[in-house]
This record gives C-alpha cells, sequence and structure tokens, in this order.
C-alpha cells in the first residue's frame, strides 16, 4: 500500500495547546498534534468531536482563545482565511461551498485566483496579457479537469450538479491552488461505494503524484485506516488519541469514545 | 435652553410617527423574514381608503372596520399572488418584490381615488400648547399621536403573548420547525400582513390628518429605514427607539448643524447617522448577532 | 407565456417605429403638459383642466380659431424633467408648436431645444427669469410676470404694509423656499431688495417635497421674521400652513407666492390657512363671464375634464390664462399668416406681437381678469401686473389694488443673465429693431 | 437548422474562451451593429432619439454599472441615482472650466470620479450585508444631490442651480443633432458594454462571482472581500457615472442635480431585475422594456381606439411596473436575458423536438 511505503518528512504543521469556545460552550480543549510533509492525516472522532473547528483554526476561519499554530517556521496568532490561502493551506467543505451560479471551469480556475495577477484595466481590454493569463492558468485548470475524470462538465454550472460531481469539482478547486497543505471536510459524505473508490483513488493520487500534504476529516473508518499514515481522534473538543491506524484502532479510549462509554 | 427641549421634544414627536412607519416593516420581518418595502406604499393605500370612504359619506366608524377589511385582502392578495411563490427564494429577492409590491399599491390606489390632497379630519386638536410660561411649544396634536402609537405599541405586546403571537415567533425562529409542530405557513403570512396593515391605516391616518392625504406620503416610508438599521430589523422596542432617536436626531441636526451647512439636511442626516452606528454595531441596537460557520 | 410577452414588447417597438399620430392638416395641436400624478398632482391638476376646457369651448362655441380646429395633446410629466423630455419629443413630432412645461425644471431644460427645433416655449410666471429678454431668448416668453417680478411686487406689498419703503429698514423678511430650482429663483433679486432697503433676509431652504416642516417652523418661530414669503410648490404647501399653525405662527404673516397660493393648497391645509395671503398675477374671481361661457358650451355639455370639479379655483384659472395666452399668440399670427395651422415661426411671431387690450380682454369676456399687456420682441413678459389675495377659509379675497413689479429696476439682472447665458453657448443677440 | 454548432469545433484555448462561440453568434452581433450604426440612423426620427433611443443608450449603460455590482457581486445598491449625478456634475464642471479638454477624457475623468466616490459609499459593504447595505446606499442617494445643490461651486452658483450643457465637439465633430448625440452615445456605450464583457468574463468576474455565491468560501481560497467588493463598487461606480454623464450631455441638455433621484435608481434595479441579474445582454433588454412600456402605454390605447386620460395611463404605468417586477421575480428570475437563451437552445434543436 502507497501510505506505508512512503517515508514521512519532518513536521510542516504544529498545532500547540490549542483551545476554541464560543460564548460558554468549549469547542476544543488544549489540542496539540503535528501535520508532516507528504503525509495523509486523518481527524476522527464522533459528531460535534470538534473536527471541523480544528480545521477552522488551521486555515484562520476561528480564531482560538489560546494556543498557536506553527506553519513552516512560522507562528500566528489571528490570521484572516485568506491569508491562508497564501501561505498555501486550501481546503473542502463538510457542505459543499461552492460557487453555485459559475461553471465547473471558473470555480477551479477561481482556485487559481491568488496566482493571476491581471488586474481591472488589463482584463477590460482583455486582448493581451490578460488573456495570456488566461490562457496559461486555463491549461493548468485543464490537467486538473482530466485528472478529475469531469471533462464533460466544464461549462455546466455546478448548482446543476449531483452530489458527488460537486464534490469533485470542491476538490479540483482546492488542487488548481496547488496547495502545500491541503484540509479535506468528509470528502466521501454522504458518496455510494463506488464514488467513495473513486475519491480515494484521487487522494492517494494527489498525494503521490503532487506530493501534497493532506488532513482529512472522515467518518467512514474502512477509509481512514486504508489511506491514512497518521491518525488523530478528538471527542468532546478533546484529543484522545494519535498515533498510526492500527494503534489508534486498539485504543481503549477510542473504543469508548465509539462505543459511546460514560466519561 | 427652552428652544433647545423645544426642538428636542419636536423631534421625539415627529420620531413617533416614524416609528409607527418602522414598526410595520419589523412586523413583517420579524415573522417572515420579508424586508417589506410596499409598508410605505400600504400606509397610503389605507389612508386613501380609509378617506375614501369617508367622502362616499360613511362615518368614520363606518369606515374604519371597512378600511381594515380592505387591508385584510390585501394581505390575502399579497401572500396569495406574491410571497406564496416565492417561499424558498433568498431574502434579497422578496425584498425587490416588494419594491415591485409598493409600486403596484402606488398606482392602484391613486386610480382608484385620484391624486388630490383630501382633508383628513379625526377631530384631533392642532392648536400649540406651552409650557413653561410659553418658552417651550408642544404640538397638541403630536401628543396624540405619540398616545395613539404608545397604545398600540402595549397592544401589540400583548398579542405578542397569545397564542398566535407565539406561532408567530415560532416562525420567525424557524420556518421548517414551525410548519412541522403543524403551524401553516400561508395562515401566519396573512395574519401578520393584516397587522402591518392595521399599522400602516393607523400610520396613514396620523400622517394623513397632519399632511393631508396625498401620493407624497409614500416617501414617508424612505424615513422609516434608517429607523430600522439604528433598531434592527427584529425589534419592536428598537423600531420605537430607533425612531425617537432619528426624530430627535435630525431636527436638532437639522436646527443646530444644518445652518452651516446651508440648511436641509434634514433628508440625509437620518441616513449617515444610522450608517454611523451601523459601522459600529453591524447588527443594530436590538438585533440579534449572527454568528457564521461553514 | 414568457416569449409572448417578449414578443409583445418587441412588436411595440415596431409599432412606434412606423406610427406617428401627427395632428391633421385643419388641425392646430396644442400640447398640454401636465402633472395629473405625483406629489405635485394636487397643483397640476385644476391647471390641466382650466387648459382644456378652454379650448374645448373655443371648439365648442366657434369651432375652434378662425376654422382651424384645436386640438388639445395633454402629455403626462409627473413634473420631471426626463419625462418632460419624453414629452415634449412626442408633441413636437405630432405638430406641435406652442409648449407650456409647467415646470421650471421642464423649462430650462427645453430652452435650447427651442431654438433649433422652431418651438415656442411658452411658461407663464414661472421658468427663468431673464428669459424675459427677447434678444437672447427668441423663442422662450415668460409673460405676464416672472418670479422675479413677483419678489419686487412682494417686497413692495410688505412695505405697503410696513408703511413705507423705508419703513422696511431694520426689519426681519424670511424666504422659506423649496430647495429646488423654482423655490431659488427669487433668491438674488430678494437679497438686491435687502441690501437696497436694509432690511435682514432669512434664507430658508425647505427640502423637496417638504413633507418635513417641522424643524423649518420651529427655526422660523425663533428667528421671529415680521413677514414670511413662502415659495413653495405641490405637496409642501399645505404642511407650511399647518406647521406654521401647529408652532403658532401667524398665517397673516405669510405671504405666498402664486404657486404657493392655490385652493389646493388652501383647502389641504384646512382650517390653518385661514387669513394666509399670497401673490396672483390675475384676479381670483369665480364669477368671470368667460367662466360662464365654458360652463355654457363645455361644462354643461360634460365635456370638462374631470366635469368641472375644480373650475373656479386659483388653479383652474391659471390654465385657462394659459390657453388664452397661446390662442390669442395663435390669432395673432394668423391675423398675419392666414387662418390657417400656425408653425413654430409663425407662433413665435404671433407672441411677439402679443397685444392683450383692455377692449380684447372685455370681449374674451376677462375684463379685470388681468391688466391689459403687450408683448414685443425684446420684451417677452410684458408689464404684467400682480395682486394679493387672501384666503377666509372657504374663498380667496382680493386685499391688493394691482401691484406694478418694478421692472426697470430688474433690467439690469434679467440682462446680466442673458448675456450669461448667451456667453456659455455663444449665442449672438437677435437685432429687435428690424423686423 | 439555421442555428447549429455542430461541426464547429474549438482547436484553442483562445477560440474557446472567445465572446461569441458559434459562427452565428457572431453574424448576429455584426449585423446588430451594422444596424445600430448605419441602420438606426437611415430610418429614426428625432422623436425616437430624443424620446427613446438616446435615454435607452444612456440608461443601458446604467444598469449595465448597476448589474456589476448587483448581478455579479451581489451587492443591492439603491444609489444608482446619485453616482450618475456625479457623473453628470463632475463632466460638466470639467467641459465648462476646461473647455479646451477632449469629450473623451472628460466621459473618462467624470467616470473615475464617480467611481472614488463609489468606493467610500462602498466601504460599508465590508461591514454590513444585503439590506442593510441596500439602506446604507440610500445614504448617498440623498446626500449628493443635497451636495450639489448645497455647494453653488458645483453648479457655477447659478441661482436656480440648474446646469446647461456647453456646445460639444469631439475631434472637431460638432455634436448638434440627435442623430450625431446618439452616434456618439452609441460609440462609448459599445465600448463600454465590450470592456463589461471582457472583465466578468476574466479575473475581476471571477472575483465579484465568487463573493456573491458563497463569500466565506470565496475568502478561503484567497479572495480578499475587500479587494472584490471595492473593485466592484469602483467599476459599477465608473459606468453608472460614464452613464450619468451621457444622461446630462447627449439626452437632457440641462438638468438640475436633484433630478439624479431616488426614481432614476429604481428605474435601474428595475432594469436589471427584468432584463437579468448577472448579465450584460439583460442589462440592454430590461433597459429598452422598462423604457419601452411607458411609451407603450401612451401611444397603443388610442391606436386601438381605446381612450384613457393621462392621469389613468400614469397610474396604469406605475401598476404595470410593479406587477411586471413581481411577476419576473416569480417567474423568471433570470429576466429576458434568460428568455434569449431558452430562445435559442429552442432554435439549436429546431426543427426537431428533440
Amino acid at each position: 500500500m502507497t501510505a506505508t511505503a512512503k517515508k514521512l518528512g519532518d513536521v510542516m504543521l504544529r498545532v500547540e495547546n490549542i483551545s476554541l469556545s464560543f460564548g460558554g460552550v468549549k469547542a476544543l480543549t488544549d489540542i496539540s498534534f503535528d501535520i508532516r510533509e507528504h503525509e495523509i492525516l486523518a481527524i476522527i472522532g464522533p459528531n460535534g468531536a470538534g473536527k471541523s473547528s480544528m480545521l477552522n483554526c488551521i486555515n484562520g476561519f476561528y480564531h482560538p482563545q489560546q494556543g498557536s499554530i506553527t506553519f513552516r517556521g512560522q507562528t500566528r496568532s489571528r490570521m484572516k482565511p485568506h491569508e491562508a490561502a497564501s501561505q498555501g493551506i486550501a481546503r473542502t467543505f463538510q457542505n459543499i461551498a461552492l460557487f453555485k451560479g459559475m461553471s465547473t471551469l471558473d470555480n477551479i480556475m477561481s482556485g487559481r485566483m491568488l496566482k493571476m495577477h491581471s488586474g481591472i484595466i488589463a482584463s477590460a481590454f482583455y486582448k493581451g496579457p490578460a488573456e495570456r493569463e488566461q490562457i496559461a492558468h486555463r491549461a493548468f485548470c485543464e490537467k486538473i479537469i482530466d485528472f478529475l475524470e469531469i471533462e464533460a462538465i466544464r461549462k455546466i454550472p455546478v448548482g446543476r450538479l449531483p452530489y458527488g460531481l460537486q464534490k469533485r469539482v470542491e476538490l479540483g478547486r482546492a488542487l488548481a491552488a496547488e496547495p502545500t497543505l491541503l484540509l479535506l471536510d468528509e470528502p466521501m459524505a454522504g458518496m455510494n461505494l463506488e464514488e467513495k473508490q473513486d475519491m480515494c483513488r484521487f487522494i492517494l493520487d494527489v498525494n503521490d503524484e503532487f506530493g501534497t500534504t493532506i488532513c482529512l476529516i472522515e467518518h467512514d473508518m474502512g477509509v481512514v485506516m486504508d489511506i491514512s499514515d497518521r491518525v488523530v481522534v478528538l471527542d468532546y473538543g478533546r484529543k484522545i488519541g494519535d498515533g498510526p491506524p492500527d494503534e489508534v484502532k486498539h485504543n481503549q479510549e477510542v473504543i469508548d469514545a465509539y462505543l459511546g462509554v460514560q466519561h | 435652553m427652552a428652544f433647545f427641549l423645544e426642538v428636542l421634544i419636536g423631534g421625539l414627536m415627529a420620531g413617533v410617527m416614524y416609528s409607527l412607519v418602522a414598526l410595520g416593516f419589523v412586523l413583517i420581518f420579524k415573522a417572515s423574514g420579508v424586508f417589506n418595502f410596499a409598508q410605505g406604499a400600504m400606509v397610503l393605500f389605507a389612508a386613501l381608503f380609509f378617506v375614501g370612504f369617508i367622502e362616499l359619506g360613511l362615518s368614520v366608524w363606518l369606515a374604519l372596520p371597512l378600511t381594515v377589511l380592505v387591508m385584510v385582502a390585501l394581505a390575502w392578495a399579497v401572500e396569495r399572488l406574491v410571497l406564496r411563490h416565492l417561499v424558498n427564494q433568498e431574502g434579497i429577492i422578496l425584498f425587490m418584490a416588494t419594491i415591485g409590491v409598493s409600486y403596484f399599491l402606488d398606482g392602484f390606489g391613486q386610480s382608484i381615488w385620484g391624486s388630490n390632497v383630501r382633508q383628513l379630519d379625526i377631530g384631533l386638536p392642532t392648536d400649540p400648547i406651552f409650557l413653561m410660561d410659553g418658552d417651550i411649544l408642544i404640538q397638541a396634536f403630536d401628543l396624540w399621536a405619540a398616545l395613539v402609537a404608545g397604545s398600540l405599541l402595549v397592544a401589540l405586546v400583548l398579542f405578542q403573548r397569545t397564542s398566535v403571537g407565539r406561532a408567530l415567533r415560532a416562525v420567525a425562529d424557524d420556518h421548517q420547525a414551525a410548519q412541522s409542530v403543524g403551524i401553516p405557513l400561508n395562515t401566519i403570512w396573512i395574519i401578520v400582513w393584516s397587522i402591518a396593515g392595521l399599522v400602516a391605516l393607523v400610520a396613514g391616518v396620523m400622517w394623513g390628518s397632519k399632511l393631508g392625504v396625498q401620493p407624497a406620503i409614500v416617501s414617508l416610508a424612505l424615513k422609516a429605514l434608517p429607523v430600522l438599521i439604528l433598531g434592527g430589523f427584529t425589534s419592536i422596542p428598537g423600531a420605537i427607539i430607533g425612531g425617537l432617536i432619528i426624530g430627535a436626531g435630525e431636527k436638532l441636526a437639522e436646527i443646530y448643524i444644518g445652518p452651516f451647512f446651508g440648511g436641509g439636511i434634514e433628508n440625509w442626516f437620518a441616513y449617515v447617522l444610522a450608517l454611523g452606528f451601523l459601522l459600529i454595531r453591524p447588527q443594530g441596537l436590538f438585533g440579534e448577532r449572527i454568528i457564521e460557520r461553514v | 407565456m414568457m416569449m409572448k410577452k417578449l414578443g409583445l414588447a418587441l412588436a411595440a417597438g415596431a409599432a412606434l417605429l412606423g406610427a406617428h399620430v401627427a395632428a391633421s392638416a385643419q388641425e392646430q395641436l396644442i400640447p398640454s403638459m401636465v402633472y395629473r400624478t405625483g406629489p405635485y398632482a394636487p397643483s397640476g391638476i385644476p391647471t390641466a383642466d382650466g387648459f382644456h376646457d378652454y379650448i374645448a369651448m373655443l371648439n365648442a362655441r366657434d369651432g375652434g380659431l378662425n376654422g382651424v380646429k384645436l386640438k388639445v395633446e395633454e402629455c403626462e410629466t409627473q413634473y420631471n424633467t426626463e419625462r418632460g423630455v419624453e414629452c415634449y419629443g412626442r408633441l413636437k413630432a405630432q405638430g406641435g408648436t406652442i409648449f407650456s412645461p409647467y415646470s421650471t425644471g421642464i423649462t430650462y431644460a427645453l430652452i435650447d431645444r427651442a431654438g433649433p427645433d422652431k418651438s415656442v416655449i411658452f411658461s407663464m410666471a414661472y421658468g427663468r427669469a431673464s428669459a424675459m429678454v427677447g434678444q437672447y431668448f427668441p423663442w422662450v416668453f415668460n409673460a405676464p410676470v416672472t418670479y422675479w417680478s413677483g419678489a419686487s411686487a412682494a417686497i413692495q406689498f410688505f412695505a405697503k404694509e410696513a408703511g413705507g419703503k423705508d419703513k422696511l429698514k431694520g426689519k426681519k423678511i424670511a424666504h422659506v423656499f423649496i430647495d429646488i430650482p423654482y423655490g431659488k429663483e427669487p433668491n438674488p433679486v430678494l437679497q438686491n431688495y435687502a441690501d437696497e432697503l436694509g432690511f435682514k433676509l432669512e434664507l430658508v431652504p425647505v427640502p423637496a417635497p417638504g413633507l418635513e416642516q417641522k424643524s423649518i417652523w420651529l427655526q422660523v418661530r425663533q428667528m421671529r421674521p415680521d413677514y414670511v414669503f413662502l415659495t413653495g410648490w405641490g405637496a409642501m404647501n399645505a404642511v407650511s400652513l399647518k406647521e406654521a399653525a401647529a408652532v403658532g405662527f401667524p398665517r397673516e404673516k405669510i405671504l405666498g407666492g402664486w404657486y404657493t397660493s392655490q385652493d389646493s393648497d388652501t383647502v389641504g391645509a384646512g382650517p390653518a390657512a385661514k387669513g394666509f395671503r399670497g401673490l396672483t398675477f390675475h384676479a381670483a374671481s369665480r364669477d368671470l363671464p368667460l367662466l360662464k361661457t365654458i360652463k355654457q358650451h363645455v361644462t354643461d355639455k360634460g365635456m370638462a375634464s374631470q366635469n368641472g370639479k375644480h373650475m373656479g379655483e386659483i388653479g383652474y384659472l391659471r390654465g385657462v390664462l394659459n390657453a388664452v395666452f397661446t390662442t390669442e399668440a395663435l390669432r395673432t399670427a394668423q391675423a398675419k399668416y392666414g387662418n390657417k395651422v400656425m408653425d413654430g415661426e409663425q407662433s413665435r411671431w404671433g407672441f411677439e406681437n402679443l397685444d392683450l387690450t383692455a377692449a380684447k380682454l372685455k370681449q374674451l369676456g376677462l375684463e379685470g381678469f388681468i391688466q391689459p399687456i403687450k408683448l414685443s420682441c425684446d420684451n417677452h413678459q410684458g408689464e404684467g401686473k400682480v395682486l394679493v389675495v387672501q384666503w377666509e377659509g372657504d374663498k380667496w379675497k382680493h386685499v391688493s389694488d394691482w401691484i406694478t413689479p418694478e421692472n426697470q429696476k430688474l433690467m439690469p439682472l434679467y440682462l446680466a443673465g442673458a448675456e450669461s447665458y448667451a456667453r456659455e453657448k455663444n449665442i449672438t443677440a437677435q437685432n429687435c429693431a428690424k423686423s | 437548422m439555421l442555428y447549429r454548432e455542430s461541426g464547429q469545433f474549438k482547436t484553442s484555448y483562445p477560440a474557446d474562451q472567445a465572446i461569441f462561440t458559434i459562427k452565428q453568434d457572431r453574424w448576429f452581433f455584426a449585423l446588430l451593429m451594422l444596424a445600430a450604426f448605419v441602420g438606426i440612423p437611415l430610418v429614426a426620427t428625432d422623436y425616437l432619439y430624443t424620446a427613446l433611443i438616446i435615454p435607452f443608450l444612456c440608461m443601458a449603460l446604467a444598469a449595465l454599472g448597476l448589474n456589476i455590482l448587483t448581478g455579479y457581486c451581489g451587492q443591492v445598491s439603491l444609489g444608482t441615482g446619485a453616482f450618475m449625478g456625479v457623473g453628470a456634475v463632475a463632466a460638466w464642471n470639467l467641459a465648462f472650466r476646461v473647455p479646451e479638454l477632449n469629450l473623451l477624457v472628460v466621459l473618462v475623468l467624470a467616470g473615475l470620479v464617480a467611481a472614488a466616490v463609489g468606493v467610500i459609499f462602498g466601504l460599508p459593504s465590508l461591514r454590513i450585508k444585503g439590506f442593510y447595505l441596500a439602506v446604507a446606499t440610500l445614504a448617498a442617494q440623498f446626500f449628493l444631490p443635497w451636495l450639489f445643490t448645497k455647494v453653488g461651486w458645483f453648479t457655477n452658483h447659478n441661482s436656480s442651480g440648474v446646469i446647461t450643457v456647453p456646445r460639444m465637439t469631439l475631434f472637431g465633430w460638432e455634436i448638434n443633432t440627435p442623430m450625431e448625440k446618439y452616434l456618439f452615445a452609441l460609440g462609448v456605450v459599445t465600448i463600454l458594454a465590450l470592456a463589461a464583457k471582457n472583465l466578468v468574463r476574466s479575473n475581476p468576474g471571477r472575483r465579484w462571482m465568487a463573493i456573491r455565491d458563497m463569500d466565506i468560501a470565496a475568502e478561503i481560497i484567497g479572495i480578499r472581500p475587500i479587494v472584490a467588493k471595492l473593485s466592484a463598487f469602483a467599476v459599477s461606480s465608473f459606468f453608472i457615472g460614464i452613464a450619468g454623464a451621457l444622461y446630462l450631455f447627449v439626452y437632457l441638455g440641462s438638468a438640475e442635480p436633484d433630478g439624479f433621484n431616488i426614481n432614476l435608481s429604481f428605474q435601474a434595479l428595475f432594469m436589471i431585475i427584468i432584463g437579468g441579474l448577472g448579465s450584460i445582454l439583460g442589462s440592454f433588454l430590461g433597459a429598452f422594456f422598462i423604457l419601452l412600456v411607458p411609451i407603450f402605454l401612451t401611444r397603443v390605447p388610442p391606436l386601438i381606439g381605446l381612450d384613457m386620460s393621462t392621469a389613468a395611463i400614469a397610474h396604469t404605468e406605475v401598476m404595470v411596473f410593479g406587477a411586471l417586477i413581481v411577476f419576473f421575480l416569480i417567474v423568471e428570475p433570470h429576466g429576458l436575458a434568460r428568455l434569449w437563451q431558452i430562445a435559442k437552445e429552442k432554435l439549436r434543436i429546431w426543427p426537431f423536438p428533440y
């Protein structure tokens, strides 16, 4: 299996003693873990464990009250999502956050927003630099489109696409940014077996071919155990497990959490 | 000093009238999440019918219930012809739809009753009252207006306590939930719009007997918008207090700041006031804060 | 379904490209730009009716003008400039030659087009005051008075009240005006008088449409002016009177301009209007012989606009007067060019040579309604005179003799205004010596 | 059979990204331009120019501007009239105070001024959304005309505050007759419309639409809301400003600042609702439709022997507008532009049902 065959790089992103709460409600309590270069890290846990909140902290949508996040050596306190994006962190969402009014192609192109620089004036004239830029990036996006096998729906507004395809397009948009760290929030939620297999394949390929580091949230244990190099387990906003799949699988606390033993 | 008080009081009184119009907005927004731009047109509409009926020789006590019926019918029509077909649209679409409704009512009312100024006298005194041996002047009419607005407010608050009122709030919180517990959304909407219609009628009668019933009244609705921003779209006390602040604020501004700009700043001051406020507190005085999630 | 709608619209477009309903050869088209709806409708409706009814009377009684049938073509402007321009275009295309926009804003917009289009703009007692200088505004007529001569008349009236011009010294006069071009027109003249006679002029603008006047009148009350000159319009007027009453400001001290003192205003204000006085440039007489004629030939025959609902009101009389000027100008032109449909040039000649003598007025059934007036190539205003009337709660009462505005004193202002316009447009004055 | 794309293969990205990818569309556009620049001048009367065609061009441009802001970036504005006013007043002052300035330069500068003002009044959009913003833009709508009426300088201290445009020349070309004015306006509008099309199909457009469709997601893929929103306000106001300048220069000829009032704003809003939110073509269709209705109502009843009073017509017109808005929002939220598309789809498979 690819995952085990691959050697892990050093720490890319370090989460240290993160605590987050809305009003009185504690969403995350004193969480720490690492994400290493080239690995696939899975965050699992029962509903409301704080998984999504964790991702939201990493890409700057939420601002934890305590703790620090260090990405590639630089520690940040409060940062805006678009800053995270410009650092090379891309993500997809639990409930799809595509631009419904735009075509598949435009959605993916919009993923390269940060890499395109032609301004209002140039774009207004279009001919010349703006067009050249468009073409160049279009070429790259077409690669992604081929890779995700969605050539057929290029020009269709994503609003009209079935759920599974939308998930794919969203992945495509994230990839278009050529991220160094890719956050996937339940990429296979609500998919049938076949779709899931496709999605797994894409994720692994991305990880292999582009060497992208991936941190994903997933409920399907089977999938998680298959594709991830490491697993972090959250429960009630606390970290209760961290390690290779097999190890975590036998962690008593984790089992309790999933079987719902009283705390 | 006396003059300042005089202006302040005058402003507060004017504010009461704004609140009356703003109330209608809030009621509908609370219950159906619709920003009803047509409220102003409804004010004119109600006033036109009321005064029209009276001109036809009916007594006030006959004209009043008749106009109420008209407003209920209007509410029904709006639900039937407009809202029902736009249920799951985003708010802004509904907002634009109500702009359409507003235009329609404007034209409809005038094509029935014409565009002449109509004098509406419901026997409220208009002569000035002097306090502090003539230093401060209060307009008797405004006192009455305040009184009416006050009692209307009380009535609304009481209404909130009734079962229907609770139903309304249920809808406000969550449409699906409300429906799932078996509250027919459409009925609720008709009720709300009827109530808004009544508020419009009251506002219309007050404004009408103050300015004479005429098309220009519609433009007063615009004055209620800054009130809403200030008070928050969902809060009845907000509408009242917002109205008072705007009323007093703009009158004082007109008199104490206006002269430096050559006067006539009333038209926009309310907006700028509300806007400045908005930047500090986007959800308004009493509006709920929104937490966004992904 | 939707496609149908779209189709319909396009069809309409096509229809417009094609048809032009022009007035037939023996029919003189009389454009009538009105506003029967919108915030200014209350002031617009009676005038529109009066205009319509007088022309209808001519058609009914004399079969038109020397055998030329008259066709009134109304167009709704809503007192709104762009609509006015559209109306002008449409009426022009249908063959209109004399246009009365009934809006200072629209008048300004049309002044430039008048020349090239050969259209007479007859702005009766409104519009651009300096347009009375015929050399620079050959196509614009603003008889019998302008806002400037109105302001002059107002000051003279105040002076008379005070007991002589010298008595105005140290007095305080407030000009409460609606903050649109029309409202601002009198200001320069009032300022001149203030400097000359040494009274204090307070300018109090009211933002249009003028429904919010509480603070205005609190201010006025605070100023304690000796007189208030009120230049309001439409919805504003009634509100002014009501608010004045509400702050206990005596209505007797308020003098309205002529577009501020119509029945719609005072009726709208109810008891608050009692004692309010206003200027007119014609008598407020409900028993004119002419009105009887109109009643006999039009109203009683059910041909009147809105069944003569507003007959005899000041606004109505104004509409009639506007129609009289228009038709008499045409009649004058016909005397020179023969009894047929007059074109723009000829209509213009008619206005320039219009001479309403006492005899003529009597014959028209307008004796005592206005003073005799004569226009000329260089003077497009004429020496119109002004009356002051007072509202008694149900009707208007004359409270002054005819006041003659000090036009000679205003002449420099008129010329200055006209010349600056001419410079902006690099227009050369037409020579009035010849022709 | 005529309208077919089969057999037309795009072999390069440029070809695929062109405005008109299908041959027939290119022809159609060429014909349209031919008609506009040559055909109309041959047939149109002065009345049609002043009453329909010229105002159509001006308002279409304004609607286009508003559509960029509302249709593409999702920020509702009720301040269109005021921004037109800014453009008009700016243009007039430039032309009046610097007579030697080229007319086109005047327009562009006026547009830039409007853009700057637009950005200022767009700032609240960073804090507030939806109706709150709509109401906030009303502040502009009431404040700006007041400013122009109050500060005498804007109208060169004209006692009545009316501004009248000086005679226009472009490279020695005297623009006097309605036809000349029309051609001038047409040129300007055509260029700007193409520019707008380019904008919405490239980077800025995507940025705006992303904000419109889902602002949070947009921010997370690296779009800075402040840049997106303010650029939308700027571009939109630029277009609207030039529209206002044309409105004064080639349409009205003279105006009082108060004329650029809220009715104008609503008119523009109606145009894009009926024409189609988020569609360049829609802005034009909508403008045409809205301007046609009143003329239609005043002209057609007489033609079919129906005698309506002036007042009745005016009232009916208002009602019709209201009804149309509701009707379109319910039946076809994407407006006439969508209908046009459907028509094309139908044509594509015509005469066969499938």
